[in-house]
């Protein structure tokens, strides 16, 4: 990248800069807000078509697990909005810390969800690699619970994809606040980073309740 | 040179009629335009190198004009095709049906007696022809230029599509959506005879054992249907005679009424809409049956229509038939 | 046409190419591979956006021969399909898409806000880094197998039946999603902040607002088509279920979110090439756009509501009657937006200054055969007449008519008309009216015979058809050998032309746009310093400036408001 | 942000609280069978509250409240695209019952 605070070319003022920076960062999540969106259209559709099975393919999925998850992630969504506001007032050292908090947490999330895909694996539970639903299920339910399972997979390995390129940027914005790079006037790429973190903290927040939550009574 | 096919069925006069609304429409806006332009672009030549035209911006009045007008315009041309359209989406009542499948890459077809054909489909003149169609690879579409008709066949569920064919003729039907390799030769003919010919037609070449009716008998005590589908109502499920094109009372409270698709669906997903009354006990029958199995299930269920309807045959909702 | 006196107009012809611009800022092949340079990139995308149009173009000329005859002799079946397959895929993904926003719009927005490049130049380098990336995978899945799903990719023939390589394609085409992407992300972000001072959004050029509809498209649509074809591969690779008809799920879903993308694609495919048109009449006319604000207006109009109406590809594939008079309802409202703008273009040319230099040709010609394709669309919409034509060369002769017709004529036009800004040399005329002529002609015999086809039942995607259909066909196979002599003359000329064309000068229409207040070509800046906008777009008689005979001018009232 | 407003770490820490209650409440409420009241209660329920909850991070961790209009016109565009594909798609599937 370049230096801290410089002024691109293309730009006449760093105001022009650092809003156009903001704007293509919300331009770019609304696109990310469509592209999970095709899965939850495909996901609607097909819940609403098959809601049994759904429901019973959601019961065999680990709740603790999702929770915890959702709290962790929540968590560091929290260290990731106190970093920025770290940059903001220039305090360097606090910076580095939440931004190690975040990235902790963040690798914590995903290690649970290593755990829970082993967890399917072992249960047969992986579409395409021997898949089997519950012993004795019949054709239709094993079909169906295959959707839901090529979902569940979809769906949470395209967002654990978005997090482990924000683990990425992070690694990246943790090596640059080390050299002190980000002030009060320049911490563009700390606010960018904290909006990336953000979006993917929200499509948790829904997938939490519509892969986990179904028919729980 | 013919510029349109053969008006063969119900639907093919108002369609072509339709189409020249719509193309006397387009013509007179498309040689307005053009006369506009071609003019325009003589009288108003440059003559000097140095020349400007007249600087006008714009004027409310036309725009509002030309909003309005086309979209008036418009609306009477959606309204115009919607009336066809909901015609052609809604069958009436008295058809004679007739299930065709497509495969990769050829058609099947079986008439209401059980003949079957291939690439080949007998219909009467003068008769509502309702198609079932089924798919049972990629999607397909049964396509009949002369009657104007065309549905897609799409693998997982029924479409229907009907016509009443007017005239006596040999006509080309087409596979219309890709489907592969030897999409373009998933054709054939449909022969439109006189109802008198095509009773000739059926009784000469039809055979008992590919009656769907004796198949489907047979499959009924195969499959063990028969052994919950009591026909008295007194077993584990609830009878089928009389079920056929009737109210079905469901556990939810709601009613549907018994058809091609209902029934296709209470075989592969029983659970989907239990009979009032009824425990969800069936298995589903999802991946075991094939489609033409299916159709030949349905029609003797179909044929169970004229047997007594037992007093205890629970979920059959109280308005009755039709 | 005949020969016009004064055809290129006199205003600051130069004799020689200014001392330092963009082409000669610096040299060598990492110059151009490393550049952010939107008018460097832009030339990049022009090479391979071209390289993808004679891929597609040779896989056309193929078809149109091989359908000569009923029974084709040229290609076996297998192989035909994946010759409509690979053409489709290479020139709408590859080319029509791609096309006029990453070349002229790229060349050209910066330049007409007055800004010395997008936003993100980085980003647009890696835009045209991605493309090449997915077009190497779809060159890629043609080279070893071919693709014969049809560029519609449908389901479940491409993601269990077919037996060709669809998994690259699929691949190819979600990369070169976004590229897509982060052109429009870049173009709204450069619209949005880097305007120049005065540059306000009603005096932006419509060219400029056309690319701000055609962006809006491919951030809030390409994604969806990106995630669909991620989860169709999916389905193919991994044997996941999702549109899988054997699970129980459900292919009329692909077709859904599919449309969902590539119906506002269509729009991706015209709308910029309505904003050249929108360019070329008023500059050709020598008058102020006739509506501006319904133009910009109408830009607008179709990319919202072209969201709306996707389904009504689907009106036979069994989806709810009722979904289908809403989708078909909303088409028909589509419409209007569009026959606003063809009827502001032609009163732009009442009481103008009209000159039959080749821009305005083409400009002419995409009025008729937007015309064509945009009133065919109608037939389309319909769904009585829809019942009938669906699936038949009646869609193939219209949408070529949109994409060809129109996007194509747009394009074409455009190089002619930025040619001088571009490479600072003119084209030859005289042969560039005949390339233009002998293109409206082929093309219009190649397709005109193909809605007869079509309404006389002849179903696409057919390798072999009924004899009955040979004469149009032949017909079509006629026309499409002058459509493909039309494509290769320009090629040739504009080609010669870089080194041996005439010098432009700044502003050789002249034109009032700000692209044409600096050098042909641009210094790598753009400007020299920062121009600052005082005038209204398209204002011919407030300029002293270009040069014109203001006082001869028949004047009406001072320059108002078009409302 | 232009105008980079600095939000105080107490509202951040206050949101952070309120986004652990919803998630307490989500779970809990998807335990209880509320679709015996009415037909589909619990998705809604569930929907609502991670909407609730999404909210909040979009308005106070992303700063959604203090943005520009042209940010939040961004916002309200993608969350309408979306709406558009989901309504519209379902509006097929959910009428073809009807006859």
């Amino acid at each position: 990248m370049h230096r801290t605070g410089e002024l691109f070319g293309q730009f006449e003022t760093m105001d022009q800069q650092r809003e156009s920076a903001s704007l293509g960062m919300w331009v770019f999540l609304s696109t990310e807000v469509l592209f999970f969106g095709g899965m939850f259209m495909t996901y609607t559709l097909n819940r609403s078509t098959y809601p049994d099975v759904f429901g019973e393919a959601s019961r065999s999925i680990n709740l603790p697990l999702g929770a915890v998850n959702t709290i962790v992630l929540i968590a560091s969504s929290l260290t990731m909005a106190m970093s920025v506001w770290a940059s903001q007032v220039g305090k360097k050292q606090l910076l580095t810390i939440f931004l190690i908090l975040t990235l902790i947490l963040g690798s914590v999330f995903l290690g649970i969800k290593g755990i829970e895909y082993h967890e399917k694996f072992v249960e047969h539970h992986v579409p395409g690699l021997n898949f089997s639903f519950e012993p004795g299920a019949s054709v239709a339910t094993n079909a169906h619970a295959q959707l839901f399972f090529s979902l569940y997979f979809a769906m949470t390995g395209l967002h654990a994809l978005h997090m482990i390129v924000g683990a990425g940027l992070l690694i990246w914005l943790i090596k640059q606040s080390l050299k002190g790079r980000f002030t009060p006037e320049y911490s563009t790429p700390v606010d960018l980073i904290g909006l990336y973190w953000h979006f993917v903290d929200i499509v948790w927040i829904f997938l939490f309740p519509l892969l986990y939550l179904i028919d729980r009574h | 040179m013919p510029l349109y096919p053969e008006q063969a069925s119900n639907f093919a006069p108002n369609v072509d009629a339709l189409f020249v609304y719509i193309t006397a429409v387009c013509l007179f806006f498309a040689v307005a335009v053009t006369i506009a332009v071609v003019f325009f672009f003589f009288k108003y030549r440059r003559k000097t190198a140095g020349e400007v035209g007249v600087p006008i911006h714009g004027d409310m009045r036309l725009e509002v004009i030309w909003l309005v007008v086309p979209l008036l315009l418009a609306l009477t041309m959606f309204a115009g095709g919607a009336v066809i359209y909901v015609d052609f989406r809604r069958p009436p009542m008295d058809t004679l049906d007739i299930y065709v499948v497509g495969k990769q890459w050829m058609w099947k077809a079986q008439q209401p007696t059980g003949l079957r054909e291939i690439n080949e489909l007998h219909v009467p003149v003068g008769r509502n022809v309702k198609l079932i169609l089924a798919s049972e690879d990629v999607i397909h579409n049964f396509s009949v230029p002369d009657f104007r008709v065309k549905m897609d066949v799409v693998p997982g569920h029924y479409n229907t599509l009907w016509f009443r064919p007017t005239k006596p003729g040999k006509y080309h039907f087409f596979c219309s959506q890709y489907c592969g390799t030897n999409h373009a030769l998933m054709g054939g003919w449909v022969t439109v005879l006189e109802p008198t010919d095509y009773e000739a037609w059926l009784s000469g070449s039809s055979s008992a054992d590919a009656n769907p009716l004796v198949a489907g008998e047979k499959l009924f005590a195969e499959k063990a249907c028969n052994t919950c589908h009591l026909s008295d109502g007194k077993g584990r499920a609830p009878s089928l005679n009389g079920v056929y094109e009737g109210k079905v009372l469901l556990a939810d409270g709601s009613t549907v009424t018994a058809d091609d698709a209902y029934i296709r669906e209470s075989i592969l997903a029983p659970a989907a809409k239990v009979v009032a009354g009824y425990q969800p006990v069936m298995p589903t029958f999802q991946g075991q049956l094939t489609e033409e199995q299916i159709i030949a299930l349905t029609a003797y269920i179909k044929s169970l229509q004229s047997q007594p309807v037992p007093a205890t045959g629970a979920g059959i909702a109280p308005a009755g038939k039709k | 046409m005949s020969t016009t006196p004064a055809a290129i107009p006199s205003a600051t012809p130069g004799n020689t190419l200014p001392r330092e611009h963009y082409l000669n800022a610096t040299y060598g092949i990492r110059s151009w591979l490393l550049t952010t340079d939107h008018k460097r990139i832009a030339l990049l995308y022009l090479v391979s956006v071209t390289f993808f149009f004679f891929i597609g173009g040779a896989f056309a000329t193929m078809i149109r021969i091989h359908l000569l005859t009923p029974n084709g002799y040229l290609v076996t079946a297998e192989t035909y399909n994946k010759l409509f397959t690979m053409h489709g895929v290479a020139m709408i993904f590859f080319f029509l898409i791609p096309s006029i926003p990453a070349v002229l719009g790229n060349f050209l927005i910066p330049l007409m806000i007055g800004a010395k490049d997008l936003a993100f130049p980085k980003i647009n380098l890696l835009s045209w880094y991605i493309y090449l990336v997915g077009g190497g995978f779809v060159l890629y899945s043609f080279s070893t197998g071919g693709l014969d799903t049809g560029w519609t990719f449908y389901t479940p023939l491409s993601s269990v039946y077919s037996n060709s390589a669809v998994t690259p394609a699929v691949i190819g085409v979600f990369i070169n999603g976004f590229s897509s992407i982060l052109t429009g992300l870049n173009f709204i972000v450069t619209i949005h902040t880097m305007r120049a001072p005065g540059m306000t959004w009603f005096r932006l050029p419509l060219f400029v607002w056309a690319h701000y509809a055609t962006s809006i498209i491919f951030i809030l649509g390409t994604p969806v088509i990106a995630i669909t074809l991620l989860l169709a591969g999916l389905e193919r690779m991994l044997h996941l279920g999702f549109f899988n008809p054997a699970l129980g799920g459900d292919p009329i879903l692909f077709q859904h979110l599919f449309w969902f993308y590539s119906h506002p694609a269509v729009y991706i495919m015209i709308l910029p090439a309505m904003g050249v048109i929108s360019e070329i009449i008023p500059t050709f006319a020598r008058k102020p756009i006739f509506g501006y604000t319904f133009i910009a207006g109408s830009s607008i109009a179709i990319a919202v509501i072209g969201f709306f109406v996707w389904a009504h590809h689907m009106f036979l594939t069994g989806e709810s009657a009722y979904a289908a008079l809403t989708f078909s309802l909303l088409s028909y409202l589509v419409a209007i937006p569009s026959a606003v703008k063809v009827f502001n273009w032609t009163s732009t040319l009442y009481k103008g200054s009209i000159s039959w230099d080749t821009p305005m040709l083409y400009a002419l010609g995409f009025i008729g055969l937007f015309l064509v394709g945009g009133l065919t669309g109608l037939f389309l919409a319909c769904l009585g007449l829809d019942i009938h034509i669906h699936d038949t060369y009646f869609v193939v002769a219209h949408f070529h008519y949109i994409m060809v017709g129109g996007a194509v004529m747009g394009y074409v036009g455009g190089l002619h008309f930025w040619w001088p800004k571009i490479t600072g040399r003119l084209y030859p005329e005289f042969l560039a009216r005949i390339a233009a002529v002998t293109l409206f002609i082929g093309f219009n015999l190649t397709f005109f015979p193909q809605f007869i086809l079509g309404y006389l039942g002849m179903p696409r995607r057919y390798h072999s058809y009924p004899p009955e259909f040979q004469v149009f066909n032949v017909m079509s196979t006629a026309g499409a050998s002058i459509l493909a002599l039309g494509y290769l003359l320009p090629m040739i000329y504009l080609i010669w032309s870089m080194r041996y064309g005439r010098v432009a000068g700044r502003n050789p229409w002249p034109a009032t746009g700000l692209e044409w207040q600096t050098d042909s070509p641009p210094l790598t800046e753009n400007f020299d310093v920062t121009p600052e906008v005082t005038w209204e777009a398209y204002d011919f008689v407030n300029r002293p400036d270009l040069g014109l005979d203001v006082k001869g001018a028949p004047s009406l009232a001072p320059a108002h408001g078009d409302d | 942000m232009s105008e980079h407003h600095i939000v105080s770490p107490k509202i951040y820490i206050a949101i952070f609280f309120a986004l652990m209650v919803c998630t307490l409440l989500t779970v809990y409420a998807a335990t209880v069978d509320l679709n015996q009241y009415f037909s589909g209660l619990n998705i809604i329920v569930a929907l609502v509250i991670a909407t609730f909850k999404a909210s909040l991070v979009v308005l106070f961790f992303m700063h959604g409240k203090y943005s520009p209009k042209r940010t939040q016109l961004v916002i309200i565009c993608s969350v309408f695209w979306l709406a558009i594909m989901l309504f519209m798609t379902m509006s097929d599937y959910v009428t073809r019952l009807w006859s």
